[in-house]
């Protein structure tokens, strides 16, 4: 296999980050939303040309389901879900980190990815794969997301930190085992499809039994 | 004529007897429950105590491997009786006896259904679970009975759960003995790690190849372990607690039997896994020397201020077994020393105390169970008189306080008789350190002995004699027949064991195979004694009990006919009249000297010790005239010192660590979240740069 | 084997009937130290004082009379004075005081002598609470406290003897001494010290206690057996001029030795002589005794342990010096 | 072998209930969701159970007969150790639906629940079963991980039945958390396969057979992080400190039966997985690595358990704490290792599944008769129910590792092998947790079971009888459990210890192949 032109590996792995960062820095729950399509649309492109790459053709079948699933289908559900709920908690008011310090330190964060991927990669012989350039993206895209749900307080808005830590655990295995068996990443798929729902469904529950989303709300449940 | 070949079916007859005699009364009702319970007890701890005799001097051995055991190395049952665990079954044997039939009387009695039903069956599980720890042979047979001995006694302590503070002193006493159960726990996994086997048998055969430290580190954390439960000071707080708050049968099987169970496994350890051999090992023995006399004064120090009769005697319990185990230690100074018959005879002396304190304390808890049974009340300054009102009672716990006090000529004498001249013998030690520190020793041992005496004038002559000092004694009667037997087997054991040394000494030689060098411990009439050899004297000090007795009963004998002749004859006529009161009219009962009031000198000598606090509350009239007092109440109590200086301490510092450490559940998931991310990252950054 | 030696020696007739005349002159004789140390307080205090023989007169007017005794006192107070007579006489069996042997020595040692003195406390003090009187409770208490401080002392004194002359056996002890002439090893020094409180202690002394006085703030002894008439004081006060006896004896056997032939196989004369020896410093003793009792005051009570202490640390001193 | 068209239908012998074991759950939920009846839920499901049982029962026949199972070109793969998970799964999981019916029918009849929930409760339940059973049955790696996703879910699901504010909140804390550590999780687990794949490009790359048999040949650096994520990751689900916080939530806001199999099962499944790729990575980098950073967890679990075991209020939580300290102590002794750490390991696993769930039937018969989760409440229980407040009792003083009972007898073992190792240091802070997490069992459990019971501030509803007035539906699972912890505490059936054993052998693959 011979490897295409890398920049555009280069090009998609910027574009995810950068959404990565638009879902750091925006405030409502579209704006999240909006780059989180936009993510998930990247993504489908890169796992496209992984499978270009790679020639498997069970990635292309992941890249459609992504499209499917993460581009419409999730997006959806969750504008239905919230079409209820008030708007006051679909903006991240007073987050826990101050939106300036989140984006630097989710710069380190990438910072840190990279490094680790540094510290493994030749160890581990990954240089020769095409992928290889995703795996530092995909990590961030992890780290980015945890850190997203810690200082968030917006119930909808760790949802959405979820998602994309699923996004850049589907880069990293796309990227990494050309293509696991097909039904493995049904299976993934539809446990993040049915993660999603519950997820919905405990939103919609928790807006009638507190009617808030704010998970600040959410401490009685501790030991004193 | 041999019977060895059925020993291991006589004990196999032991267990299944206490089995029945534990699951009879679940199926009975009260009346016979009683009798289902302490019959089949009473004959099994009669059978023990013939058995382990029979053990003792056919000096076989029992080997038994029941089949429930795995096949995987280091679990299973596995049990060998050979002398030392017979002498303690033995132990185990008479007092249990004593206590089963004193309790068909006592726990037969009163109490509802549901009591008799657990009791009976708590008791023989508890008397059961301590002849099978004396017996076991492997590490986890020992930690399973050894717990299950804790249990039993634990769910005993707070039977009568619903008098206040019972379940808090319980669950002191667990936890404790708990503890002391992770010591032991440690002491055996250490022997395992130098042997690599958890048999006994490997134990005792690598012995000798002990690295120094390990002996050392082995040796203490089994006298932490079992001094625990044997309530050696500063271990010895739950001791007091447990012992009050049991029914009194039960306190009579705890003291008399369980602490010797916890001797036993000190012993076990001390002479038989890490022998003491060279120099270099005396100063264990010396550690032990100052527990056990620290344990005795102290011990005596609080029961002489006590003034509840059940917390007196646990405390005294605390007193013998620092007795106890200041002969242990002497033992392994001698034995660090090559002095092998001195050594033997400091473990004569240990082991006949052992014995002796078993039979008496026993007795004494049985006594003061009827006491407090028929008047109510545990609180001494609240009897008086019982010895007119239960006059059995009465003489069965004179014969206690007279052997304990260690008075000739009862039982207690001849133990510390020993003690006292393996004290005398430690001049052969040939180290000047050791002899002065041991001197020191033997000053800490003749004030616990004053006291003593002291303390029990108190116990028997405030409860028993003088004037009732309230209601309840007032109406005291005499115990049922049965719980006087019980107590009349102990008490004749007293003076046996007393008047008969040759009965123990033979016991405990042929347990141990001890060479007692001038002792002759086969012969009934044969004297104690200890030969002198130094700076050019030698002589032989030696005590012939039965001679003594004879003696001072001729001369009493004599003195009565002197004193009938110089009385020319006649039978002087006895009036009685009441006490000359000092010219007052007629003193109420309210004048005389109380449990506190008679101890009040002591407490003052010793305030150092007790830190007495005093408070007096006046109450007046009226507010404006203090001329005029209406009450004046004083409340005096003496200081728990372990509890104020060491152990509030230290829990309290683990609790509150725990307390900071226990915050981490904020009940916000952001920072449950953030622990993930900081336990991910930190862990990777642990793979990847450093290993 | 000294101690067998002289119970199975060849002359064991001798030897008993010398050791139950020396049993029956302690019991005859001990009345008689009492009358004389009366005799000399009252000479020092200016008074005629009552003959010597007094004591004699006093114990068996004490036999003949009728007894009372309290309606509250149980069988403990009845039995008690029998026990203490018993107990105290047959200590008197095991100590050699006018000869250097007791015949049944290997019997019973010094530890036995202080078991049965401590029996006979023992039941004096019951005998104190029985009878329901706050004054025995006083004498009782107070007792008690002095008791318990005596015994580490004596035993301390024990100990130090039995370092010095030699195991615990009686006869061996006052062999050694008699032997060793009358060497001050600094040990026995401190021994002497120390026994010499302790014997004051014991005999109810000045200043623990005062053998004389009926004043309830000073008794001691006397309160607990204040109840006691008849035969039953006869026997208390009898046992108690024995023990005291027994004590002195003993002190002057083990301390000055002077004159004390050194074993039974000596001469009659000899013996004869160790005797009338001892007796002369027993009287010499008490002589001294009382003329200190007629100097000091009785001390307050909590100032005693102070006494006590001075002997247990001057016993524990002569340990030491004995070791080192 | 029934096969069409040479494709494989069900397979022969023994290997065949590797399906059936699987359909029978599956075939439950779909009669369950059908038929929409209460009684018929309830039937259906103790049905299942039984055949689940029967069916667990032979494929241990099996394993003990024939070393493993294998279906499907070892898609389905059964060894040893699976067994040895699977007996919980299928026990447990038995009295828990015994349990159940009278659980949930209380609860209808006090009107907390209607029919809805309980057709919802059993269609959870059988549906629990089933993707825990897939757990220890998946030999690829990545089918194992949505067996456990696919737990998570379903029992958030069963969690909110009750639309509590507690149970809302608690589903939601347990669904996040859980969700990013098993997406930790598959990090590592794709990590390990791509280790593998790189190494042997033939091999089918997720399988755990041919990860072990590969193992000496991966790469370490790659196996050292992927480990690092898969521990992390599972072990947040097997309640691993400091990612246990969702758990004490979760077990305290179920219902009782589902407390019981989230503590009693869910979490051995957890740290099976765990497990399998300690396997590996000991192989390829030798215990050592991933021994320490067991050790490590283990202790902080243990630590942390202690603390709030001792400062406990509520009841469940309480037990909640305590199987994370359990699950400290099977990792630490993993981590000793050796036959004996093993063993002990293993059994002790096996014990804890048995003593928890005793635990969680009798605190809530407890709570529901005194109405209260709170122990300071709770006084008596021994008078007021004889049989229950002697189980608990029982249950709490074996769970706080006091002999002759079960749980006691594999710390023991821990202990031993801890110093038979020589691991002193790690052993005595063991030992010292143990007797703090003791005494606070102890200070807790006693004064709730004896005492007066008027005295507490909660005063039971209506006076016991032969079965404590809680029908035999309540107290013959806690008995059959109870027997068990006794008998297991001081033996241990031939066919347990030869299952174990195999066990410990499944391990010595991983060493095997360094």
């Amino acid at each position: 296999m011979q490897i295409p032109q890398p920049d555009i590996v280069a090009l998609s792995s910027v574009a995810l980050l950068v959404s990565t960062f638009g879902v750091v820095v925006r405030r409502s729950f579209a704006g999240w939303l909006s780059a989180y399509r936009y993510q998930s649309i990247v993504l489908a492109g890169s796992t496209g040309l992984i499978a270009y790459a790679t020639g498997v053709w069970e990635i292309y079948a992941a890249a459609v389901l992504t499209l499917l699933v993460k581009a419409i289908v999730i997006p959806r559900l969750l504008v239905r879900v919230t079409e209820g709920v008030n708007d006051e908690f679909k903006i991240e008011a007073n987050p826990y980190v101050s939106i300036r310090l989140s984006v630097l330190i989710s710069a380190l964060l990438v910072a840190l990815s990279y490094a680790l991927v540094q510290e493994i990669l030749p160890s581990a012989g990954l240089d020769g794969l095409a992928a290889a350039a995703y795996l530092p993206v995909s990590l961030s895209l992890f780290f980015i997301g945890l850190f997203v749900m810690v200082s968030r307080r917006m119930a909808l808005n760790q949802v959405v930190g979820l998602l994309i830590i699923e996004n850049g655990l589907f880069l990293f295995t796309t990227a990494l085992t050309n293509g696991v068996s097909l039904i493995i990443e049904v299976g993934i798929l539809a446990d993040i499809l049915v993660g999603v729902m519950i997820s919905s469904l405990l939103l919609l529950r928790m807006n009638q039994t507190f009617d808030t989303l704010d998970i600040g709300r959410l401490e009685k449940l501790k030991d004193d | 004529m041999d019977f060895s070949y059925a020993y291991p079916d006589l004990f196999l007859a032991v267990v299944a007897l206490f089995v029945t005699g534990a699951l009879l009364p679940l199926l009975l009702n009260t009346r016979r429950g009683a009798i289902a319970a302490f019959v089949p007890a009473a004959i099994a701890s009669a059978l023990t105590a013939a058995l382990s005799t029979l053990i003792l001097f056919s000096g076989s051995t029992i080997r038994l491997a029941p089949p429930l055991t795995a096949s995987i190395p280091s679990i299973g049952i596995a049990l060998y009786i050979d002398g030392v665990s017979a002498f303690f079954m033995l132990i185990i044997g008479l007092v249990a006896t004593a206590v089963s039939i004193y309790s068909l009387g006592y726990s037969g009695g009163s109490e509802e259904k549901r009591g008799v039903r657990s009791v009976g069956f708590l008791i023989n599980l508890f008397v059961l679970s301590m002849i099978l720890v004396v017996a076991t042979n492997n590490v986890f047979s020992f930690l399973l009975f050894w717990e299950l001995m804790s249990l039993t006694s634990f769910l005993l302590v707070i039977h009568e759960d619903e008098k206040p503070g019972t379940l808090k002193s319980g669950i002191t006493y667990l936890i404790m003995t708990h503890i002391g159960t992770a010591f032991i726990t440690a002491a055996f996994l250490i022997l395992y790690f130098s042997t690599g086997s958890l048999s006994f048998d490997a134990f005792r055969s690598s012995a000798g190849q002990l690295a120094p430290f390990t002996k050392d580190a082995v040796f203490i954390l089994a006298l932490l372990g079992f001094g625990t439960k044997a309530g050696l000071v500063p271990m010895h707080i739950w001791l007091p607690k447990a012992h009050p708050s049991a029914p009194s049968n039960v306190s009579a099987l705890m003291s008399g039997v369980m602490l010797k169970v916890a001797i036993y496994g000190l012993v076990r350890v001390t002479f038989d896994f890490v022998v003491p051999s060279s120099p270099g090992d005396a100063w264990l023995g010396l550690l032990m020397v100052a527990a056990g006399s620290s344990s005795a004064l102290v011990g005596v120090l609080y029961a002489a201020v006590e003034h509840d009769i059940k917390r007196a005697l646990a405390y005294h319990s605390v007193e013998n077994i620092g007795i106890i185990v200041l002969g242990l230690g002497l033992s392994v100074v001698f034995l660090s020393y090559g002095l092998a018959t001195l050594a033997a005879l400091a473990l004569l002396a240990s082991m006949y105390h052992s014995l002796n304190h078993a039979v008496f304390k026993g007795l004494l808890f049985m006594g003061a169970g009827s006491v407090v049974l028929k008047t109510g009340t545990a609180d001494m300054n609240l009897m008086g008189g019982l010895a007119k009102k239960m006059p059995w009672t009465a003489m069965f716990f004179l014969i206690g306080s007279i052997a304990i006090a260690g008075l000739p000529p009862l039982n207690g004498f001849v133990s510390e008789w020993l003690t006292m001249q393996a004290l005398l013998s430690s001049y052969q030690v040939p180290n000047q350190v050791l002899q002065v520190s041991i001197g020191f020793a033997s000053v800490a041992f003749a004030l616990t002995l004053g006291l003593a005496l002291a303390t029990f004038v108190k116990l028997f002559g405030i409860s028993f004699l003088a004037r009732p000092r309230s209601a309840g004694a007032e109406r005291a009667s005499e115990v049922p027949r049965t719980m006087v037997a019980g107590m009349a087997v102990a008490g004749i054991l007293c003076v046996v064991l007393g008047v008969l040394p040759f009965v123990a000494t033979s016991a405990v030689a042929s347990a141990f195979h001890l060479d007692l060098g001038l002792i002759t411990p086969y012969s009934p009439l044969g004297p104690l004694a200890v030969g002198y050899t130094a700076s050019g004297l030698s002589s032989i000090s030696s005590l012939s009990m039965p001679t003594v007795l004879i003696l001072t009963g001729s001369v009493g004998a004599a003195v009565f006919g002197f004193v009938v002749l110089a009385g020319s004859g006649r039978k002087p006529v006895v009036r009685p009249y009441t006490t000359w009161e000092g010219g007052f009219g007629p003193l109420g009962e309210r004048t005389e000297y109380t449990a506190t009031s008679l101890s009040q000198p002591i407490r003052t000598v010793f305030k150092t010790f007790y830190r007495p606090h005093t408070s007096i509350k006046r109450e007046y009239f009226s507010d404006s005239n203090h001329l005029v007092r209406k009450s004046v109440s004083v409340v005096s109590e003496t200081r728990e010192v372990f509890e104020d200086y060491l152990y509030s301490p230290v829990v309290g510092g683990t609790l509150f660590l725990l307390d900071k450490v226990r915050r981490i559940q904020t009940g916000k998931i952001n920072s449950y979240l953030l622990y993930m991310m900081i336990a991910t990252v930190s862990l990777l950054l642990l793979a990847v740069f450093q290993f | 084997m000294i101690a067998y030696d002289i119970t199975l020696g060849a002359d064991a007739v001798k030897i008993t009937v010398i050791g139950i005349l020396q049993a029956a002159g302690i019991f005859a004789l001990a009345p008689l130290l009492t009358g004389v140390m009366r005799k000399v307080k009252a000479k020092r205090q200016k008074r005629v004082g009552a003959s010597v023989i007094q004591p004699y007169y006093d114990l068996l007017k004490l036999l003949k009379k009728d007894e009372v005794v309290s309606e509250h006192a149980s069988w403990v107070f009845q039995w008690t004075p029998w026990i203490v007579a018993a107990s105290t006489m047959s200590a008197a069996l095991f100590i050699p005081i006018f000869v250097p042997f007791s015949p049944v020595s290997s019997a019973g040692d010094i530890l036995v002598v202080l078991g049965l003195f401590a029996l006979a406390r023992f039941f004096v003090m019951l005998a104190g609470i029985d009878t329901a009187s706050a004054f025995g409770g006083i004498g009782v208490s107070r007792e008690m406290m002095m008791s318990s401080l005596a015994e580490p002392g004596l035993f301390l004194t024990v100990f130090v003897i039995s370092l010095t002359f030699g195991g615990t056996n009686l006869t061996s002890l006052v062999g050694a001494a008699a032997q060793s002439g009358v060497v001050i090893a600094p040990s026995v020094l401190f021994g002497f010290i120390a026994f010499f409180i302790i014997t004051l202690a014991e005999t109810g002394r000045l200043p623990f206690d005062n053998p004389a006085t009926h004043l309830e703030l000073t008794m001691v002894h006397e309160a607990m057996v204040l109840e006691y008439s008849g035969r039953g004081l006869a026997l208390i006060q009898w046992s108690q001029s024995i023990k005291q006896l027994l004590l002195l004896g003993l002190m002057v056997d083990l301390f000055l030795p002077i004159g004390m032939p050194a074993s039974a196989d000596a001469s009659l004369a000899l013996l004869g002589f160790g005797a009338a020896a001892v007796v002369v410093k027993v009287v010499l003793l008490a002589v001294v005794i009382s003329y200190l009792e007629t100097r000091v005051a009785k001390w307050r009570l909590f100032r005693l342990p102070d006494l006590f202490t001075m002997a247990i640390a001057s016993a524990m001193v002569g340990m030491i010096v004995f070791y080192l | 072998m029934l096969t069409i068209a040479g494709e494989v239908i069900i397979p022969s012998g023994w290997s065949a209930l590797l399906l059936t074991v699987l359909l029978t759950p599956a075939a439950a939920v779909v009669l369950v969701t059908l038929t929409h009846r209460k009684r018929i839920a309830e039937a259906v499901t103790a049905v299942s159970v039984l055949l689940i049982v029967f069916q667990v029962l032979g494929l241990v026949a099996g394993v003990i007969d024939d070393r493993q199972l294998s279906a499907y070109g070892e898609l389905l793969y059964l060894d040893a150790l699976g067994a040895l998970i699977l007996i919980p799964i299928a026990g447990v999981g038995f009295v828990a639906a015994l349990y159940s019916v009278n659980y949930m029918g209380r609860q209808y009849e006090r009107g907390i629940v209607d029919d809805r929930h309980i057709v919802r409760y059993y269609q959870g339940f059988n549906g629990f079963m089933l993707t825990m059973l897939l757990v220890p049955l998946a030999n690829n790696m990545g089918l194992m991980w949505v067996a456990i996703e696919a737990t998570t879910l379903v029992s958030v699901f069963m969690i909110m039945l009750y639309t509590t504010e507690g149970a809302i909140e608690a589903a939601w804390k347990y669904l996040m958390i859980a969700t990013v550590g098993l997406s930790l999780a598959l990090f590592g687990i794709v990590l390990f396969s791509y280790a593998n794949t790189s190494a042997v490009p033939s091999s089918s790359g997720m399988d755990w057979t041919s990860m072990v048999a590969n193992s000496g040949l991966l790469n370490s650096g790659v196996v050292k992080v992927a480990f690092v994520f898969v521990l992390v990751g599972l072990g947040t689900k097997a309640g691993l400190a400091p990612m246990h916080t969702w758990l004490p939530d979760a077990h305290g806001e179920a219902p009782t039966p589902v407390s019981a199999l989230l503590s009693g099962v869910l979490l051995n499944c957890a740290i099976y997985g765990v497990l399998r790729f300690y396997i590996i990575t000991s192989g390829t980098v030798g215990t050592a690595f991933p021994g320490e950073l067991l050790t490590l967890l283990g202790l902080l679990s243990m630590g942390i358990a202690a603390a709030s075991i001792y400062f406990q209020k509520d009841m469940k939580r309480l037990l909640a704490y305590s199987s994370v300290e359990h699950m400290g102590i099977v990792s630490i002794a993993v981590a000793f290792g050796g036959f004996l750490g093993l063993f002990a390991a293993l059994l002790h696993i096996i014990n804890h599944a048995i003593a928890k769930p005793l635990m969680f039937f009798a605190s809530g018969t407890v709570s529901q008769r005194y109405g209260t989760k709170t122990m300071v409440e709770i006084k008596g229980i021994v008078k007021v129910m004889p049989v229950t407040g002697t189980l608990l009792l029982l249950g709490g003083l074996a769970i706080a590792g006091m002999p002759p009972f079960n749980i006691f007898l594999s710390e023991f073992l821990v202990m031993t092998a801890g110093f038979g190792t020589g691991q002193f240091l790690v052993t005595s802070v063991m030992i010292i947790l143990l007797v703090v997490v003791f005494a606070g069992f102890l200070r807790h459990l006693v004064p709730m079971v004896f005492g007066n019971p008027a005295s507490g501030k909660a005063v039971p509803t209506e006076k016991g009888t032969g079965t404590d007035g809680m029908g035999a539906f309540a107290v013959v699972p806690m008995l059959i459990l109870a027997a068990l912890v006794i008998v297991l505490g001081f033996y241990i059936p031939q066919p347990l210890q030869t299952l174990i054993r195999d066990a410990t052998q499944v391990f010595a693959q991983g060493a095997a192949s360094k």
